[in-house]
């Protein structure tokens, strides 16, 4: 039996197969080098970068809910520069894409993290992340409005070379007018989805569980919701899509492909099992032998309606 | 390392406790106490976290019927406390879990001729338990076990079969002193001048009198913390603390799951 | 030990308590007779009923996903005529409101069906579902735009003198926009949250699960998104607000009466245990006995933030 | 009726097939052939949905080591095809689940002079060994019994214990005739003329070449069919199935757990 043809591309980022790790799920990579080979997967997304190092929100920032967990991290980060300095240089002993997701505090800072990261080969690519539901300033903004989000895209396509990803939010009435306006404005490829803004409660103390009051939702329990807006936004839009949210076995990550995704992220499924990232690309080849599908790329978007 | 384990036993040692013996690989034994174990419930997605446990004891025991099979196992000590426990609670000799342990920043034991003094509340006694049966073997070890009430002070006897010397009280007094087991230690570090170290682990309020008295009494103190964790590997930034030194301007997280659970007690913000 | 007073109002409705029954989830009530006491609990909510019986969509209409269930009833119900002489009749012999929730394909229809249940003694209010993701016509337009809404609203208004409740959609960008020209075009009270719109696939077949592609997502797992809303609501609108989403305990339904809810209902849960209405009554009504909490007023919106 | 069940035993009688004991208040007896029970696998959310299981058997035993004791008990045959029947598969004596049982309607005996005819499809047999039980009692039964394979026709000594005649027919020939069943049957029916009643229960294609045969040899034909429930009590409307006269104009649409699982064929549109 030969092996099926697993690579995709992105952008232009050649990978060997379509699992990415989602960012803030995977730290700068090295945290899972004992769990698993990070050269079995397709690429490798950062946390989410400033351009100053950020001290994130205040404790607990996490919490279970069913299904699911809330996150409020609130986007702690070494910053832009620690990062080159102290995270990237292993990052460059690993033969996988590395992805850097920034996040700016404002237009500005997006156009500047974008130009730093211009010249480091190291990096394979950018994922702006215009989604966070966590810090006041900026991400609720960019992230629920077309205008906005074309600004920051726009911004960051004058600013770097590096092929271009986009991350979209699920909290809008319309996901596919966000996508829309990110590819006009340059967006070279979308991931989708980001968390579902969310709370949880402590009737004991009578207060919210997280410091931060909101948090963003993930795993298992927004994957409807993700595949939903992975299926509408493939059929609106011509650039690659990167599916995300509740993916835990290969499974699933076939389910995004079929709903119109090229690659997929893992994120709080590396969590749960930190060789998860791993397990679900070699169990998607599997399937694809067992089914007799000569390349991955046959399932992008097979959906029968 | 992740492994899948078996239970080999799981007893309610006290109203609420249960010690649950598991298999573990042998490189497990190279954990030091402090350290802990993530263990995932369920294969079900609830509970859909893993949940840590200190490592309460750990060893090898020759396997009945066969003439030369050893088996390493874990020990973990546990208080039922919601939905994960809950579960934890109802399994049963044979039930399969998947783990990944050792994690974490073990207890340092310190220099060789100092007096080791253990401070456990509750269910934070369990990996003092481990540390002892390290610590006897040099050392002159003495607990000060607290709780709410009798029933919360576990294990008591394990320890001193160990040969540590143990003080013991209860917020009721229905066991040993009547108050903060804090007061009891103070107590004895006051009357006493031999060099000493501390090792607390509990309910914060407790770590914070104890990291308190350490520094009135300039004695090194070792504090194990609590958190609520996601990934128990430094990658989601959830279960971090303060620092001495932060401030909002200059940030100062640590988490728990890497660089702790064990910290200095002078490397932490207590505010 | 006095009991704890449980008895609530909304929009003039009055309730013993403050457990409702979600519209689709407890047929007409009759079919959850044998399992509880239809007088414990606060109200019923029907079946959503539009002015002709609806044959509703194809089958599979129903897929279990993590922590959660789709559904794509497509609104199949018995049509108001046929819901006043075959299932009104077995309501009038229950000492419990009965709400009746509405479901039009056209702005016309609202004011017919408002209209309709006018003279009807035996109905306490209305529930107005401008949410439902399912049918094309309508459902997501007028969910999804204020002014659309707002328009439905004001129709009904002037149809019924009937309590008048308003049922949101959360599938969208600014929930408490929606909440308010609800408000100022007559609400007397909201209820929310409506099912997420979400989607599953059946890799083997490479089709989706379910006949009508998606479906709205409800159960445990949208549970932190409706608790957000609820809490973003009360903030903003001062009529009462029903909390409404993967309520399955007393627990968490104090946890949305905190976030601001006057009343709950019980959705999803009914399928799993038909006596979970009133079960999460009684357990409500044990914990303020427990906490020593007089009224169930006292909690509402006493959220410590 | 909502209730607590014990779980009596569970035995894999084929491979990835078990049947299930369980515990039953004494009223469930009055169930009749054909309802079926809802199974709350797990007290977690996973699974969340109750699954539906016909009852393959029940009655009451004296319980031992105590001097008058009766159980009532409920048995259930099923097939391991997903999460909810995996996690089933896995319970232990003594485990508990939440049951709701009986509902839906049951299968109607049908006249006195009639011989039954049975036709059962891999795990559609289960609801049908009741029914037997019941008809044995007063008629000739006989049962056409089909499957892939030799390891999917289940329980068939059962049947002939009762007393049934059985025709096995497998689709790879390792078990009875090569074939399907319903040819099996076919013949059978085109051979004999005493009145006849045919009671059904499998897969979707099997049960429409039934109800086609039926029609054909103008024979009465109940059939139980099986649909994705969430509520199991004519709540959700998710389990609907289209009634003879259903057009887009006129929707006619049954719910199989509260009009059935059991219908008369003809009530059913098979297109
Ligand atoms: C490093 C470390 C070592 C620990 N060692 C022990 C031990 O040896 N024995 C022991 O009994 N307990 C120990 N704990 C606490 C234990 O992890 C929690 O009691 C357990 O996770 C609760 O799970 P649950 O599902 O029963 O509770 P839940 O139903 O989830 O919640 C009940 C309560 O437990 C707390 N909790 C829940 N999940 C976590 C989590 N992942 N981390 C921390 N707190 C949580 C919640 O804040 C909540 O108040 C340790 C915690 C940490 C961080
Ligand atoms: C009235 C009735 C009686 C039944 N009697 C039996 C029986 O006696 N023995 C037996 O083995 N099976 C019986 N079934 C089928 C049984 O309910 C399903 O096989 C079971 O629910 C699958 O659960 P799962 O979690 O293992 O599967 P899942 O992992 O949920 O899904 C696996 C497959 O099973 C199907 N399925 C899942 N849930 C349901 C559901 N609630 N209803 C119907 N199909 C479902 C899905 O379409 C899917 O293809 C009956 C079904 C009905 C409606
Ligand atoms: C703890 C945590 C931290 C996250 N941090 C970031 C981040 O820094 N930048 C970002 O774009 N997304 C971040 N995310 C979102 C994830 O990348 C992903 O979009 C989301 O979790 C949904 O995927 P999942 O359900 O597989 O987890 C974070 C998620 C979690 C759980
Ligand atoms: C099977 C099903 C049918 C529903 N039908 C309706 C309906 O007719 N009208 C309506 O307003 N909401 C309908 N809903 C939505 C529920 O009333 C409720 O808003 C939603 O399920 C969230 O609550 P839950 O998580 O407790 O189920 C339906 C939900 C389900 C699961
Ligand atoms: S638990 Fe994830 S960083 Fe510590
Ligand atoms: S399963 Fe709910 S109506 Fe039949």
């Amino acid at each position: 039996m030969t092996k099926p043809n697993m690579s995709v591309e992105i952008a232009g980022i050649k990978m060997r197969n379509p699992v990415m790790t989602a960012s803030g799920t995977f730290g700068y990579g090295r945290e899972f080098a004992d769990y698993m080979d990070l050269e079995s997967i397709g690429a490798i997304i950062t946390k989410g970068l400033s351009l100053r190092p950020k001290a994130g929100n205040n404790t607990p920032r996490i919490v279970e809910t069913p299904g699911g967990m809330l996150n409020a991290i609130g986007l702690q980060n070494v910053g832009i520069d620690a990062f080159i300095t102290t995270k990237l240089p292993f990052l460059r002993t690993v033969d996988t894409p590395v992805i850097v997701n920034l996040y700016g505090n404002s237009l500005e800072e997006y156009g500047e993290l974008a130009a730093r990261i211009d010249d480091l080969a190291e990096v394979s690519g950018v994922e702006v992340n215009i989604s966070c539901p966590n810090v006041k300033q900026g991400g609720i903004v960019f992230g629920t409005d077309p205008a906005a989000a074309a600004q920051v895209v726009g911004l960051v396509r004058k600013s770097t070379s590096k092929p271009l990803i986009v991350k979209l939010s699920p909290n809008v009435t319309d996901v596919v007018a966000m996508a829309r306006a990110c590819v006009d404005a340059g967006a070279e490829a979308l991931s989708l989805i980001n968390t579902l803004t969310g709370m949880a409660i402590d009737i004991n103390s009578r207060r919210p569980v997280l410091a931060n009051i909101t948090g963003g939702l993930s795993g298992p329990a927004i994957k409807p919701v993700a595949l939903r807006m992975v299926w509408q936004v493939s059929r609106a839009v011509k650039v690659p899509l990167i599916g995300i949210g509740g993916i835990m076995s290969a499974t699933d990550a076939l389910e995004f492909i079929l709903a119109g995704a090229t690659a997929v992220q893992v994120g709080t499924a590396n969590f749960l099992n930190p060789a998860a990232a791993e397990e679900i690309a070699a169990g998607m080849e599997s399937w694809l032998v067992e089914k007799g599908v000569k390349e991955i790329g046959e399932l992008v978007g097979a959906l029968k309606c | 390392m992740q492994f899948q384990s078996q239970v080999l036993s799981n007893i309610e040692v006290s109203p609420g406790y249960y010690r649950m013996r598991m298999t573990a690989p042998p490189a497990v034994l190279e954990a030091a106490a402090g350290q802990f174990v993530m263990v995932k419930v369920s294969r079900a997605i609830d509970p859909l976290l893993r949940r840590p446990f200190g490592i309460y004891d750990m060893g090898v025991f020759v396997t009945p019927y066969t003439d030369s099979g050893t088996q390493t196992f874990l020990e973990i000590l546990y208080k039922v406390v919601g939905h994960g426990t809950g579960m934890l609670a109802d399994m049963h000799q044979g039930d399969s879990l998947d783990i990944i342990a050792p994690l974490g920043k073990g207890f340092d034991h310190g220099a060789e001729d100092e007096e080791k003094i253990l401070v456990g509340g509750g269910v934070g006694l369990a990996p003092l338990y481990l540390l002892a049966k390290e610590l006897v073997k040099t050392h002159r070890v003495r607990l000060f076990a607290g709780g709410r009430s009798k029933e919360d002070v576990l294990c008591i006897t394990e320890f001193e079969r160990l040969g540590v010397e143990t003080y013991v009280a209860t917020d009721d007094g229905t066991l040993g002193d009547r108050g903060l087991v804090t007061q009891v230690m103070l107590k004895y570090l006051a009357a006493s001048r031999t060099p000493k170290r501390l090792f607390a682990c509990g309910p914060f309020p407790m770590l914070r009198a104890v990291a308190g008295i350490a520094e009135e009494m300039q004695v090194e103190c070792q504090v194990s913390l609590e958190a609520y964790m996601a990934c128990g590997m430094g990658a989601c930034l959830g279960c971090v603390v303060k620092g001495v030194n932060h401030s909002a301007e200059t940030p100062d997280y640590r988490c728990v799951c890497k660089d702790g659970p064990v910290f200095e007690s002078t490397d932490l913000s207590w505010e």
